[in-house]
């Protein structure tokens, strides 16, 4: 048999490498305040960019959804204020991301306000994007009794206000609290708080089909004994989505009890008439987060949230190293979590840039220039960018280069490469290995 | 750049059958960037050969050269050329001709098909884009290759074969080129172009008009 | 310009034209072209024949011509690009001239992917358009593509086909401009079920004045079944067969689809008469020219009116 | 007489290596079976499993982290295309295409590891004995 060996030479070293501590948080809502006040807490300089006038987010016109007493509005007020207050942040409103190059410990962004380009350069990003709410509601063939739960708010808060809108209130009206899956808190404990409304506030029979009545926040438990107590109907829905159908007088929902069904009999089939029936929101990825993912490189799942469900990557992490996400724009609704995500990032961005030292093994993975056929393989390969084409003065590609800092040694580039100008130099298995091994 | 294939291992083994000492010869260009003759590609030609080969004593060895279209390039290979019975040829058609040419008492075979001039719609796609026919029209069809990307290489607007921007020849894999020229050129504002009647093609300056050259007497030697 | 085929004097004359349809034999039994033929015979103007359509190998476009000459049937040459280079067809055109053929209807030609040898290697060295203007240049200047004289110009009646219904539709009239400008005399349709969108392009083509510069004859296929007609809509590019029509063919019933295809055809050529700008109809009875006469007589077309050339 | 077929496993280290577990793991290896780490189971090349069929494996495994899970986001993937294609490649030169599979599994799944690895030495078991009778026969003969 013949053998071709593979040149290996050892030679990898650490290396200090500064990194830039200032770090960009993109997005101005909840996450991105909360992040950007932790990290100066660490003693880092935070640029802060809103595509908005101010910051704030989308809970401030959601905080109704959240709010069982307006507390997130809040929390949200007082972080906007100890940010105007701080120093070290510096806070661009109607200002977007346009372009990024370079990698961690020295990006450069592009940041387009107010029609200038500004440049600017930083260690770290952090994406906290947040997420919107489509007012699309799933087709029921029947719009005008269809409505979703922030028109319910709409409405509710009329009904306050004037004694005559009450006796217009529907007298049956059905709440469905189910995304696909998505158990929140915020969307349960935002039913319950609405249904208990339309009770105290007209004399409508209101039933909630939850997924889960989720309890676990504080007040939780006692809004759902109240919710019981005034008479407010909850179904809990289990293998079956709600089937909608319109009858003569206004709309029929089906949905399967199974709490409520007889062992090897009835199957927990339930019919509610009503003549209101309040649907939920899909929440999505807002357009902006979505090209920030092109221009940021990140992947995303296959609903387009921010950063996939990966065990090995910590929930802040991206396929980038240097790039954070918190809060909404990973599809997180409830307060509680984002506000543990944006520490959890203002940590992790401080393990990176702590210092403004970073030690880097170099050399571990090693382009053959001579053999570089500058064919971007690699440079396409690469799931952490850490590949770049050098360019000599005059502005022609040379070869492919690893960036050590970004790299994470996963060989992907060396087994792509299709001229063989890739070694992986430590931690690589030999051809003689795979011999002994037989 | 030139696009290329790796042909089925049944006909390469048909060609290697009576010989022994085998040189597996990876080019460094075109068929490099398109993955089919590399000296990636050129190592699992012969790691293959050999599992195909295990039981006939055979010996396989690799190199790989710059470019194997240039003759200088093969030159540092004649020793291993002759020590050798035959060689298999990972470059395109020019390579495995440039060789052959070098090495006239060798047998040298290809072990690619070579398709087209093209470029990679994404990695590891390729397709067809110039035709090569030696008098370009893209500044009239919106910077579109008809004679390349149309399957009837028409000149004067789409057949009736053109459907949701289509091709009907394979609606799944290909576009329909006249689609693209109109939508470019519209967007462009130079529709009016199209009404203009392309003459039949001079094809003399193509592969129909017997063995081209290209001569630029200023750099001869 | 003195009329060279009795399909011009009635276009000319300002009369509703009919054609038929023939498609070759895949043999040499010259009895399936006299069979077919019998048909067609005093039902319409003129047939066309065509030229190993779908890239199926036929008996020549030019030879049975010649034999439909000798039963006494005016033909319509079909000449496709796809495989004759420029040389083969000026010289097709001169030997078609020569056995006494005066109509041709100049085709880019389908691709020989959807024949029984799609191995083939293709030619289109010309296009449709550049086809119609080498007839023309033949006829009108007695000289060939390259520029060289011809010792006795065919004089040919031109044609041309039209596809209203592909892609993309705006650019569809402006081909057909193209085509007229090109030396198109006459222009025969793809298929049409689709009245609304024939009616449109109809309508564009009048904006451009070609009803004027050229005679379009409309496309009619009678539809044998409701499985025809969801295999034209689905698989033929440039047909489409609106739902409501395929629904039409499923109600008539068992045994009644046939019937009602034929009624369809005899309404959209009814419509065409009406419709103006439109010359003519062009009836390709695939494998059911023994229908023609039917159709014919049902649209109230017989009979043809005998034109001395 | 018959033997064990010859089996190398690639394995991440991030899944395949932690189920295959240590030397001092209470469930050991079967000896037929030769563990080779990789950083990712994305650096395993299509020649390095040719390779090993060259050094005279009877079957490879590749052992990377399930679909979505992979440290380097798109690895498992990648390596899965090559696997497919060295699976093709053998079919061609008329060997079977099972000789050769990528196989998802997590650090814990210990069982499912040695499992997988049981069900491919059965796949070549059968191939390799008919193989080796008609060795020297035939050149191809191998299933």
């Amino acid at each position: 048999m013949n053998h071709y060996s593979k040149t290996v030479n050892s030679g990898v070293r650490l290396e200090r490498i500064s990194v830039n501590k200032r770090v960009l948080v993109v997005g101005g809502g909840m996450a991105g305040l909360e992040t950007a006040l932790k990290l100066t807490r660490l003693g880092y300089e935070v640029t802060l960019l809103e595509t908005a006038e101010s910051p704030g987010g989308s809970i401030l016109s959601l905080s109704s959804l959240y709010g069982l007493s307006g507390e997130s509005d809040l929390l949200v007020q007082s972080r906007i204020e100890a940010i105007k207050q701080n120093p070290a942040v510096r806070v661009l409103t109607g200002a977007r991301l346009v372009g990024v190059t370079g990698t961690v410990g020295d990006f450069r962004v592009e940041i387009e306000q107010a029609g200038q380009t500004i440049e600017n350069r930083c260690g770290a990003i952090v994406v906290a994007t947040g997420l919107e709410f489509g007012e699309e509601l799933p087709g029921t063939g029947s719009p005008e009794k269809t409505i979703s739960h922030k028109e319910l708010e709409r409405r509710l808060v009329d009904l306050q206000q004037s004694e005559t809108n009450r006796s217009r209130m529907p007298s049956n009206i059905c709440l469905i609290v189910e995304d696909e899956g998505v158990d929140s808190a915020m969307f349960s404990a935002s039913a319950l708080k609405n249904a208990l409304a339309i009770k105290r506030l007209s004399k409508s029979s209101v039933f909630v089909c939850c997924d889960n009545v989720n309890v676990a926040g504080s007040g939780l438990e006692e809004l759902y004994r109240e919710a019981r107590s005034e008479g407010v109907v909850i179904f809990r829905l289990e293998d079956m989505r709600p089937q909608v159908r319109e009858t003569r007088t206004g709309l029929a929902v089906t949905v399967k009890d199974s709490s409520a069904a007889a062992p090897g009999g009835w199957q927990g089939l339930i019919e509610i008439e009503c003549d209101l029936l309040v649907l939920p929101e899909r929440a999505t990825v807002p357009a902006d987060g979505v090209s920030l993912q092109h221009l940021l490189n990140v992947s995303c799942d296959s609903d387009g949230w921010f950063q996939e469900n990966n065990v090995w990557a910590k929930p802040v992490e991206s396929n980038r190293r240097g790039i954070f996400f918190a809060g909404g724009c990973r599809g997180n609704f409830d307060v509680e979590d984002i506000l543990a995500e944006a520490k959890g990032a203002a940590l992790e961005v401080h393990n990176l840039l702590r210092h403004g030292k970073r030690l880097v093994p170099v050399g571990r993975v090693a382009v053959d220039a001579s053999k570089c056929a500058v064919c971007l393989t690699c440079l396409r390969s690469c799931p952490h960018d850490a590949i770049e084409i050098l360019v000599d003065d005059k502005g022609h590609n040379k070869a492919a280069r690893i960036i050590d800092i970004a790299c994470e040694a996963c060989g992907i580039c060396v087994a792509q490469c299709p001229a063989n100008a890739i070694q992986m130099l430590a931690d690589q298995f030999r051809d003689q290995d795979v011999a002994v091994s037989v | 750049m030139i696009v290329a294939e790796r042909k089925p291992i049944a006909e390469i083994r048909q060609m290697l059958e009576s010989h022994r000492k085998i040189l597996v010869v990876g080019c460094g260009a075109c068929v490099t960037v398109c993955m089919a003759g590399g000296e990636r590609e050129a190592e699992l030609m012969a790691a293959t050969l050999d599992l195909v080969f295990r039981n006939d004593s055979k010996c396989f060895s690799v190199d790989c050269v710059e470019r194997q279209c240039e003759p200088e390039f093969l030159d540092p290979l004649t020793g291993k050329v002759n020590a050798n019975d035959c060689v298999l040829s990972m470059a395109c058609g020019v390579g495995v001709q440039t060789m052959a040419a070098q090495f006239p008492h060798v047998p040298i075979y290809p072990g690619l098909n070579t398709h087209f001039m093209g470029r990679p719609l994404e990695q590891g796609l390729w397709s067809e884009t110039c035709a090569g026919c030696g008098n370009c029209i893209l500044y009239k069809t919106g910077g579109i290759c008809p004679i390349a990307r149309c399957s009837k290489s028409l000149l004067n607007g789409p057949c009736g074969g053109s459907v949701n921007g289509r091709c009907e020849v394979d609606p799944d894999n290909i576009e329909c080129a006249w689609q693209l020229i109109y939508d470019r050129m519209k967007e462009a504002g130079t529709l009016d172009l199209l009404d203009e009647i392309m003459p039949p093609k001079d094809w003399s300056d193509s592969a129909h008009g017997g063995v081209r050259r290209v001569v630029r007497e200023d750099v001869m030697l | 310009m003195k009329a060279v085929s009795r399909l011009q004097q009635i276009l000319d004359d300002g009369g509703f034209a009919v054609t038929g349809e023939l498609g070759p034999p895949k043999g040499c039994d010259v009895e399936v072209v006299r069979c077919k033929a019998e048909h067609l015979k005093g039902m319409v103007d003129a047939v066309n024949v065509t030229d190993n359509q779908t890239a199926v190998v036929r008996m020549s476009s030019i030879a049975t011509c010649a034999i439909l000459l000798n039963l006494g049937i005016e033909p319509v040459m079909q000449m496709v690009c796809r495989d004759r280079n420029r040389i083969a067809i000026q010289s097709d055109i001169l030997g078609a001239h020569g056995l006494g053929i005066r109509n041709i209807l100049c085709l880019t030609g389908d691709h020989q992917h959807f024949g029984n040898h799609p191995q083939a290697k293709n030619v289109f060295d010309l296009d449709s358009i550049q086809l119609i203007q080498t007839v023309k240049t033949m006829r009108n200047e007695g000289k060939f593509v390259s520029g060289d004289d011809i010792e006795g110009a065919p004089n040919m009646f031109i044609g041309a086909a039209a596809s209203p219904f592909s892609d993309p539709f705006e650019f569809r009239v402006r081909r057909l401009a193209k085509k007229v400008a090109a030396g198109a005399q006459f222009i025969q349709t793809q298929c049409v079920y689709d009245l609304d969108k024939f009616r449109k392009w109809m309508e564009m083509a009048r904006d451009l004045g070609l009803h004027e510069k050229t005679h379009i004859m409309a496309g009619i296929t009678p539809l044998k079944s409701v499985g025809m007609a969801r295999y034209m809509k689905n698989n033929v590019a440039g047909v489409d067969v609106p739902d409501a029509l395929i629904q039409r063919l499923r109600s008539a019933g068992k045994g009644k689809a046939a019937e009602e295809g034929i009624a369809i055809a005899i309404e959209t050529i009814q419509e065409m008469k009406e419709m103006e700008g439109v010359h003519g109809a062009h009836i390709m009875a695939i494998e059911w020219e023994e229908k023609v006469p039917g159709i014919v007589e049902r649209a109230g077309l017989l009979p043809r009116e005998s034109v001395k050339n | 007489m018959r033997r064990e077929p010859r089996i190398v496993a690639f394995c991440c280290e991030h899944s395949g290596k932690l189920a295959a577990g240590d030397e001092s793991s209470s469930a050991a290896l079967p000896d037929n079976v030769g563990i080779i780490s990789v950083p990712c189971s994305g650096s395993v090349q299509t020649i390095d499993i040719l390779g090993a069929f060259r050094a005279g494996a009877d079957g490879v495994a590749v052992f990377g982290c399930h679909e979505g899970s992979c440290k380097h986001v798109t690895g498992n993937k990648m390596v899965k295309k090559r696997v497919e294609y060295v699976a093709r490649t053998l079919e061609e030169i008329g060997w079977n295409r099972e000789r050769v599979a990528f196989f998802p599994v997590a650090a814990v799944e210990s069982k499912v590891f040695r499992d997988r690895l049981a069900e491919l030495s059965e796949n070549v078991r059968d191939r390799i004995h008919g193989y080796e009778k008609c060795l020297g026969k035939q050149s191809e003969s191998a299933p």
